[in-house]
């Protein structure tokens, strides 16, 4: 069968279709839903290895949806950011279902609200499954009404999760999140149905080589583009993020935070970049760029002076989201490295680090019972090497080296003073700053066994709550070493694309 | 090949037991053979005496890897020097021994004891400077466990002038050290000596070795010192460590080979204020040591008289270096007598015989020039000097000398008066108090008389015309010191330099507690971290603002509208 | 063509309608409503795009595909909505100020 | 790789290896413990050695990784690292062995020696780092594992001191880190070399090298305490002994030392440097810091305060060293007293932790008489004040000298000046603690005395300062020999044209 070959595109269609299947057979088997859902993530990432073999073995691939050809059909197709993003949601979803089945056990073996908790438990499979389908299915797609397809159905099973926990905050958080994808999505749409006006076509292949410049092309490109902002939580659009990741369990806030932002941001990029370069103009691209600086700084600060823990995390995402927009002013640098090596490092190094950082918070929450800042010492005792994982994805987010982040904030110091625009470095530094601050105030708490403080000899103790986040967060250290192993696929995938930012843009 | 390295290293070997012996039996005294230390202190010296008889003139040794560069040997002056410190420490080490078998503070005294003997050999053989400077170094802090050794109030006090002045010492030395080797690009001080041109560096010189000899501004220490440290230690202080600072001067400053005519003067105005105010001071004093202390001051200018002189002129200066060398001989003897006189009657309390107290009004009357003695030799030494360098200063010398020996006999008076009235120290007669005295009595008397190098000013000295000069100012001291005691002295007239705070004391002693420690770093903190939580409710106020629905709409909108706008403007 | 105009500007009044209740009124079934209208908004225009190119007569299938994947997730989507609207009045009704949990931030309204 | 490589690795790897086990062991196990840590410093210090040999034949040390195009990670063993490498490995063994006597029987010693020997990986990273980033990195990580350490005690005090702490360091960091990809803008990537980067660059970015070499100076300045970036320094005296002791004479205060020595000889190139004029300014800002350090000293009567202001005050005589860049002299005089401030300072603070962890002492006027009960601490205490004060024949004598020396060839007659009233302000706050301690009469008992070990205080905690002293005067005596602190710098200056 030519289908099974290593050569042959079909293999694509796996990521999307291997979760889907594993959250139906999740919703039917509802006794063996771990089971299902690692057999999922693990041939997953089997898969996506496998297919980034080819990539580099073959180039950038397409794969047609039951033989129809692009104007008409459906288009999947891979390439070295695509991969790279898979990879990163592949990695990081494994560790995640497993750090959930940790965390779920954990919390069935507390007899009083064991119903309610394994109720939890038996939603949570079918939807992470649909959820890891959604966003493979972006990273992959080729075809702008298709991504709206997939960011729906991000968005559903997204909101679904936030909403697990059934308190009320999560309950009104994962509401407006609804909605805000909602509202999100259905601006996208508009967009796509302007651009569908003036071209007449949605694969993202003909759309880029059509490179027109019309009024329509533009206006649906804000549409789309303000669309996905909302989606990607970039100040003043933010304001959703926090209490819906924050008040969500704690897997589904490492999920939410690591992956699910990075999709809407993922296409927002491609679009810029990739389809439209020719429309976009230097103003916009530093009125972006002043949004990211922006997002840093307030991101930064307002974590600072949160109370609880796992907000203080969420509100780290809108920091370090914000740097994913500085890169774009710092796109046309000439000679310098391609744009989509600082955007793919920092969010790799952000997912890894910051699934990490919550699922740590959510083991120190399930230990402690609350995530009060003030009140953490002592956890150290107990959980040495939650504490430890949360110290190293912490290294990861305030950029410091050998951290992936490092590398990112590098390339974006870089790119910025050689384009002689000092103004955005000074924001990632002080934005690291800001970020050292924030992860110290709660690392001297963790750190710090106080007197007279003894163990709590009768807690149980479950692996899976510990290991895998020590696993992300020595991933997205270990990143900055390995660096150009990223860097690789990336060239590798991306000829078109370097063209395409070297020298191509006007 | 092999024998002249076998050779070297003997030399080397010969020259460093000078100093090691000291040392390492200050080693072995932090050891539980500390009784063996004490019977055998004497030990300590005996090196440095047989080096400074036997080894031959010239001898030099090179320790490469010691100290960036060590450098021994002996010449002519150092062989002078050595015999005399290894004879002061070697009388002072018995007295000492006899002193320790009675005190509980032995280790202390010991350790310090003899590495200040260490330092004050090893200075001499010391031919590098840097070596010099380290033993010079190591003497005068050792020193100061030998005067703070009594432990009272009054001992700390007069050990805190000492180290205050030692360390500005050996900052200046430190200083001008290293402009020398700087401009020289020498360690050896044979290349030094001839380089000091620089007012800076002269004064620096004049600093760091003039404290060790109590010249005019830097004396503070020198009284207290001599007033309250056990009398063995005082009388190597006086004898044989006062001398170092003498030995640097003439190792580094250029006596002899170039002429220094400001230099000079301002060395002769020194040592002359010196030679007075140590006199007038020091007969207001109480105690016998203090009296010392005075004198030597007075002494000591003088010798600074000398080497100034020498210093305003080159050819003096050829002729100064000896007449310098017999003085401080002279004077080391004498007052190494002095002390070991006062110790006897530290020891005996009133009990003096008559015999005694004349014997030791002989060294003291010596300091004076009293004729016949090593005094009137030095003296008419000097005058000699004067005579080869012309007016005026030889006119002036006439008017001077006079003077300051009529000083001193009455100095002298006074401290054979106090002595007679000293109390009784310590509980029991040492025993050998006498001996050392005698020993040191007669070295006093005949060592000018025997010395060859001498042989050509003792010549000088015996006419009677020299004779009467010397004579007549003993004897109007005499009379004076008898009127002075009739009718000016008073019971509260007197002075105690310990209680007295020098300027550098305050300066340096105080200068933590003059400026309040104010933590204002924690304060400034304070007010910043306040300030920012100012912002606080701000931030939180503007977050939920941020969240309402209708500000997200409108940001919303706002936010298409710039993008077109943008995208649009080109 | 006149008919198309009148049915994007309708579609195009309605999404703003929609958007307009979504951002002014805070009771989470207009809200919920709000986005449906918005939706249909977008339908509308695409409807009407989708009669445009080809010549009389003829229709582009291509947007009735998406319009009819849109009503789809359309209807997912307000199901879900309304579930969650329930659920948060159930809880608001249940839960006494008093008893919040323990580590919660405090109530943020959905306003 | 070839067995260079492979040595580097190890070096790294000796420290480290341990610390990631000790991480695992099981609190009680301190036996176990303590042979790793022992086994893993002598092994260090082996290595170490190897590689200063190597280092002396000229055998080339060098490990490349290459991260991203313009960023790359190496490893290099030239004279200079193997000098800070061999100064962090053998203080590390002496104060490894002093930590487990001080820690004996209080808690969290596993957390406590495992960053412990991470930091000393860190600082030996720092030593062998052979361009920019690499020291960049080791630098940051510097930070974070000696945080923990600051913070081991745990009180709300140490917690402040801990947080002032990173702060001061993140900062210094991000300055540093600014600096450096500016620089690289400029000139491309700079690898640690004699020359310095091609001084035509000094024309077309003139301004802008000068604001970069400035900025690079406040990184390293943080960590090395120079006025007025050195208010982290005092407030971290709250952690015990001898992280103190890591803290001031071999990791922290000395890696930023180190850092201003790199930028200044190996980043910049004493040529650049005078072409650009800043030396003067790093002179100027060491000359303030040493005096206000010192002044400050005078003013603190907690023992290890002061220590600490003498720190500030110790260490900018190697930044003084290095505003001396082109004369060799004061070169000599800078490198060598890194090494020689680390050896005095050490046993200050231990003799510090002596009396603290023995009679409870930690004021200076509770001292009085104190050598009497401990007079082998006070003995190794009075070597290294003596030491700080410049009495020769210690080794702060020769570091004085050489720079004293070298400001003359300069003509910079106020480094002379600089020097000599330093030392007359480190006599004033150092003397009187020694008159109190030896000559003092004991007037009311110690605050809390503990009578432990048949000597004065614990074996080994009386060891590590005694050897510390002895090296102080011995590296000193035979300071001018083939195998000396001294003899080592004077090689690594012939490696540069100054």
């Amino acid at each position: 069968m030519t289908v099974f070959q290593f050569s042959s595109p079909a293999w694509m269609v796996c990521p999307v279709i291997l979760p889907l299947i594993a959250g139906l057979l999740c919703f039917l088997f509802s006794h063996r839903t771990f089971a299902i859902a690692l057999a999922a993530a693990l041939t997953n990432l089997l898969v996506v290895c496998l297919l980034t073999g080819q990539l580099l073995v073959f180039g950038p691939m397409r794969c047609h949806m039951g033989g129809w050809q692009p104007p008409l059909g459906i288009t999947l197709r891979t390439d070295g950011p695509a991969l790279l993003m898979l990879l990163m949601t592949a990695v990081t979803g494994l560790a995640i279902t497993l750090y959930a089945r940790g965390y779920f056990s954990y919390r069935i073996s507390d007899p009083r609200r064991a119903g309610r908790h394994q109720r939890q438990q038996r939603y949570f499979w079918p939807l992470w499954m649909l959820l890891l389908a959604g966003l493979n299915g972006l990273f992959l797609s080729n075809d702008v009404f298709n991504v709206y397809v997939t960011l729906e159905l991000i968005g559903i099973s997204a909101a679904s999760l936030a909403a697990l926990s059934g308190k009320p905050a999560s309950l009104l958080a994962s509401f407006r999140y609804l909605l805000v994808s909602l509202l999100g999505s259905l601006t996208y749409l508009f967009g796509i149905v302007f651009l569908y006006r003036s071209n007449g076509v949605l694969d993202l292949g003909l759309l880029q080589n059509l490179a027109a410049n019309g009024l329509g092309i533009r206006t649906a490109l804000v549409l789309m583009s303000v669309g996905l902002l909302l989606k990607t939580a970039l100040f003043p659009l933010h304001f959703w993020l926090p209490p819906a990741h924050a008040n969500a369990l704690a897997p589904v806030s490492a999920i939410l935070s690591a992956l699910v932002v990075k999709g809407s941001f993922y296409m927002l990029f491609r679009f810029w970049f990739e389809i439209f370069p020719s429309t976009i103009t230097q103003p916009t691209l530093n009125f972006m760029g002043t949004l990211g600086a922006v997002a840093v700084l307030w991101g930064a600060v307002q974590a600072i002076r949160q109370h609880r823990l796992k907000l203080m995390v969420a509100y780290s995402t809108v920091s370090q989201l914000g740097y994913l927009f500085i890169a774009f002013p710092l796109a046309r640098v000439d000679g310098g490295i391609p744009v989509w090596s600082i955007v793919i490092f920092i969010a790799l190094a952000h997912a890894c680090a910051k699934s990490a950082m919550f699922m740590a918070a959510g083991t120190v929450f399930l230990h402690l019972g609350h995530d009060r800042i003030k009140d953490l010492s002592g956890v150290r005792a107990s959980l040495p090497i939650t504490v430890f994982a949360y110290g190293i994805a912490g290294v990861s987010l305030m950029g410091l080296p050998p951290s992936g982040g490092f590398v990112g904030k590098w390339l974006l110091l870089t790119a910025s003073l050689g384009s002689s625009q000092w103004w955005w470095a000074l924001v990632v530094i002080t934005g690291s700053l800001l970020a050292s601050i924030y992860v110290f105030r709660v690392m001297s708490r963790l750190f710090v066994i106080p007197e007279g403080f003894s163990l709590k000899k009768s807690e149980p103790h479950f692996r899976l709550l510990e290991w895998p986040a020590l696993a992300l967060a020595l991933i997205s250290l270990f990143l900055g070493l390995a660096a150009s192993w990223p860097l690789h696929i990336l060239v590798h995938g991306t000829t078109t694309l370097a063209q395409v930012f070297v020298g191509g843009l006007p | 090949m092999i024998s002249a390295e076998l050779q070297a290293m003997g030399h080397a070997l010969f020259l460093s037991l000078v100093a090691g012996t000291p040392l390492l039996m200050a080693a072995a005294c932090c050891t539980p053979m500390k009784k063996t230390v004490v019977h055998f202190l004497p030990l300590a010296a005996v090196p440095a005496l047989v080096v400074a008889m036997t080894a031959p003139v010239g001898l030099v040794a090179e320790i490469g890897w010691f100290f960036m560069g060590g450098r021994m040997g002996l010449d002519e002056i150092g062989r002078i020097f050595l015999c005399l410190s290894g004879f002061i420490w070697l009388l002072a080490s018995f007295s000492s021994r006899s002193m320790l078998k009675h005190n509980r503070n032995q280790t202390q005294y010991l350790f310090f004891f003899l590495t200040s003997m260490c330092g004050n050999f090893g200075l001499i053989l010391a031919r590098g400077l840097l070596g010099y400077y380290l033993f010079f170094a190591l003497m005068s802090f050792a020193a100061y466990g030998l005067i703070i050794q009594k432990g009272t109030e009054k001992a700390r006090k007069a050990g805190r002038i000492y180290l205050v002045l030692v360390m500005i010492g050996e900052v200046a030395l430190f200083t001008a050290l290293i402009i020398l080797v700087y401009s020289t690009g020498s360690l050896a001080i044979d290349d030094i000596a001839g380089a000091v041109h620089q007012p800076l560096v002269f004064a620096l010189l004049f600093i760091g070795f003039g404290v060790k000899i109590g010249a005019l501004p830097l004396h503070g220490w020198m009284v207290p010192a001599y007033q309250e440290a056990p009398i063995p230690a005082a009388a190597a202080l006086a004898g044989a460590m006062v001398n170092a600072g003498i030995l640097g001067w003439l190792r580094f400053l250029p006596l002899g080979l170039t002429s220094y005519p400001q230099g000079g003067l301002f060395f002769i105005a020194a040592g002359a204020l010196a030679a007075v105010y140590g006199v007038i001071t020091g007969l207001y004093h109480k105690q016998a040591g203090a009296v010392l202390g005075c004198s030597s001051i007075s002494q000591m200018g003088l010798i600074t008289v000398i080497f100034g002189l020498g210093l305003v002129d080159h050819e003096a200066g050829l002729h100064a270096t000896p007449v310098l060398i017999l003085y401080v001989v002279h004077h080391s003897l004498t007052k190494s007598s002095l002390f070991f006189g006062y110790d006897l009657a530290a020891s005996r309390g009133r009990i003096l015989s008559h015999l005694q107290v004349s014997a030791i009004l002989l060294p003291a009357l010596a300091l004076a020039g009293l004729p016949l003695t090593g005094g009137a030799i030095a003296k008419s030494a000097f005058k000699q000097l004067t005579v080869t360098l012309g007016e005026p200063w030889y006119g002036l010398s006439t008017f001077f000398l006079p003077i300051t020996a009529m000083g001193t006999t009455m100095l002298m008076l006074h401290f054979i008066c106090l002595l007679r009235d000293t109390e009784k120290r310590g509980n029991s007669e040492r025993a050998g108090s006498g001996i050392i005295f005698t020993v040191s009595f007669i070295a006093t008397a005949i060592t000018l008389w025997l010395w060859p190098a001498a042989g050509f000013f003792v010549s000088n000295s015996l006419s009677w015309t020299k004779f009467w000069q010397a004579l007549w100012p003993v004897a109007g001291g005499c009379l004076l010191f008898l009127a002075w005691r009739r009718f000016f002295i008073r019971e509260k007239q007197t002075l105690d330099d310990v209680k007295k705070q020098t300027i550098f004391d305050i300066v340096l002693f105080r200068f933590g507690n003059l400026l309040q420690e104010k933590e204002w770093q924690t304060t400034q903190q304070g007010r910043f971290i306040s300030y920012l939580s100012g912002f606080v409710p701000q931030l939180r106020r503007s977050e939920k603002i941020m969240g309402r629905w209708k500000v997200v709409g409108l940001s919303y909108l706002l936010l298409c509208l710039c993008m077109l706008f943008l995208l649009l403007r080109l | 063509m006149i008919t198309t105009l009148i049915y994007s500007l309708t579609g195009l009044i309605l999404f703003g309608m929609g958007f307009f209740t979504l951002i002014i009124h805070s009771h989470p079934l207009r809200k919920i409503l709000a986005v449906n209208v918005m939706s249909t908004g977008v339908f509308l225009i695409l409807v009407a795009t989708a009669y445009i190119p080809l010549g009389e007569g003829e229709i582009d299938p291509v947007p009735h595909a998406m319009v009819l994947t849109g009503i789809v997730v359309s209807v997912s989507v307000t199901a879900l909505a309304l579930i969650l609207a329930c659920r948060i009045q159930e809880t608001s009704n249940s839960s006494l100020p008093g008893r919040k949990q323990q580590g919660e931030v405090p109530e943020e309204s959905i306003r | 790789m070839n067995w260079g490589q492979w040595l580097l690795v190890s070096i790294l790897l000796s420290s480290f290896i341990p610390g990631i086990i000790i991480f695992g062991l099981p609190e009680e196990k301190h036996r176990l413990r303590t042979v790793l840590n022992i086994c893993g410093s002598i092994a260090k210090i082996a290595l170490v050695l190897i590689m200063d040999i190597g280092v002396y034949f000229g055998h080339i040390f060098e490990i490349r990784l290459s991260i991203i195009p313009g960023v790359e990670l190496l490893l290099n063993g030239d004279p200079l690292s193997a000098l800070f490498a061999t100064l962090s490995s053998v203080l590390w063994l002496l104060t490894t062995v002093y930590a487990v006597g001080y820690l004996e029987g209080s808690p969290n010693r596993s957390h406590f020696f495992g960053y412990f020997s991470l930091c000393v990986t860190v600082t030996i990273g720092i030593a062998l780092a052979g361009n920019l980033v690499t020291f960049l990195l080791f630098y940051e990580m510097l930070t974070l594992t000696t945080y923990p350490l600051v913070i081991h005690r745990g009180t709300e005090k140490s917690q402040r001191a801990g947080g002032n702490y990173l702060i001061y360091a993140f900062s210094g960091g991000a300055a540093f880190l600014f600096a450096v990809v500016s620089l690289q803008t400029i000139v491309g990537p700079v690898d640690f070399s004699a020359a310095g980067f091609p001084s035509s660059f000094i024309e077309s970015h003139g301004a802008a090298l000068i604001l970069i070499f400035i900025l690079l100076i406040i990184g390293v300045g943080v960590k090395a305490a120079l006025v007025p970036l050195h208010g982290w320094l005092p407030q971290a005296m709250v952690a015990p002994a001898p992280v103190s002791a890591l803290l001031h004479a071999v990791a922290v205060v000395k890696a930023g030392a180190f850092g201003i020595i790199r930028i200044v000889l190996d980043v910049y190139g004493p040529q650049n440097l005078l072409l650009l004029g800043v030396l003067p300014l790093l002179g100027g800002v060491a000359s303030i810091t040493i005096l206000y350090g010192s002044i400050r000293a005078l003013q603190q009567d907690d023992l290890k305060r002061r220590l600490a202001f003498s720190t500030i005050s110790q260490v900018s005589y190697i930044a003084l060293g290095m505003s001396l860049a082109d004369q060799p002299l004061a070169v000599i005089g800078g490198l060598v007293h890194l090494v020689h401030q680390g050896l005095m300072k050490i046993t200050l603070f231990f003799c510090a932790g002596n009396l603290a962890e023995t009679l409870g002492i930690h004021r200076i006027s509770e001292m009085n008489g104190v050598a009497r009960r401990m007079p082998f601490t006070m003995a190794a205490f009075s070597v290294g004040a003596l030491g700080m004060i410049g009495i020769p024949p210690t080794v702060g004598f020769v570091s004085k000298w050489y720079l004293g020396l070298g400001g003359l060839a300069a003509g910079n007659w106020w480094v002379v000046a600089v020097l000599a009233v330093s030392s007359l302000l480190n006599a004033c706050y150092f003397l009187p603690i020694l008159t109190r301690a030896w000559f003092g009469k004991q007037q009311e008992p110690w605050p809390e005395e503990q009578y432990i070990g048949r000597f004065e205080t614990r074996l080994m905690l009386l060891v590590p300062p005694l050897i510390t002293a002895f090296i102080v005067i011995a590296a000193g005596v035979v300071a001018n020999a083939q195998v000396s602190p001294l003899a080592w710098v004077r090689f690594i200056v012939r490696g540069y044209t100054l």
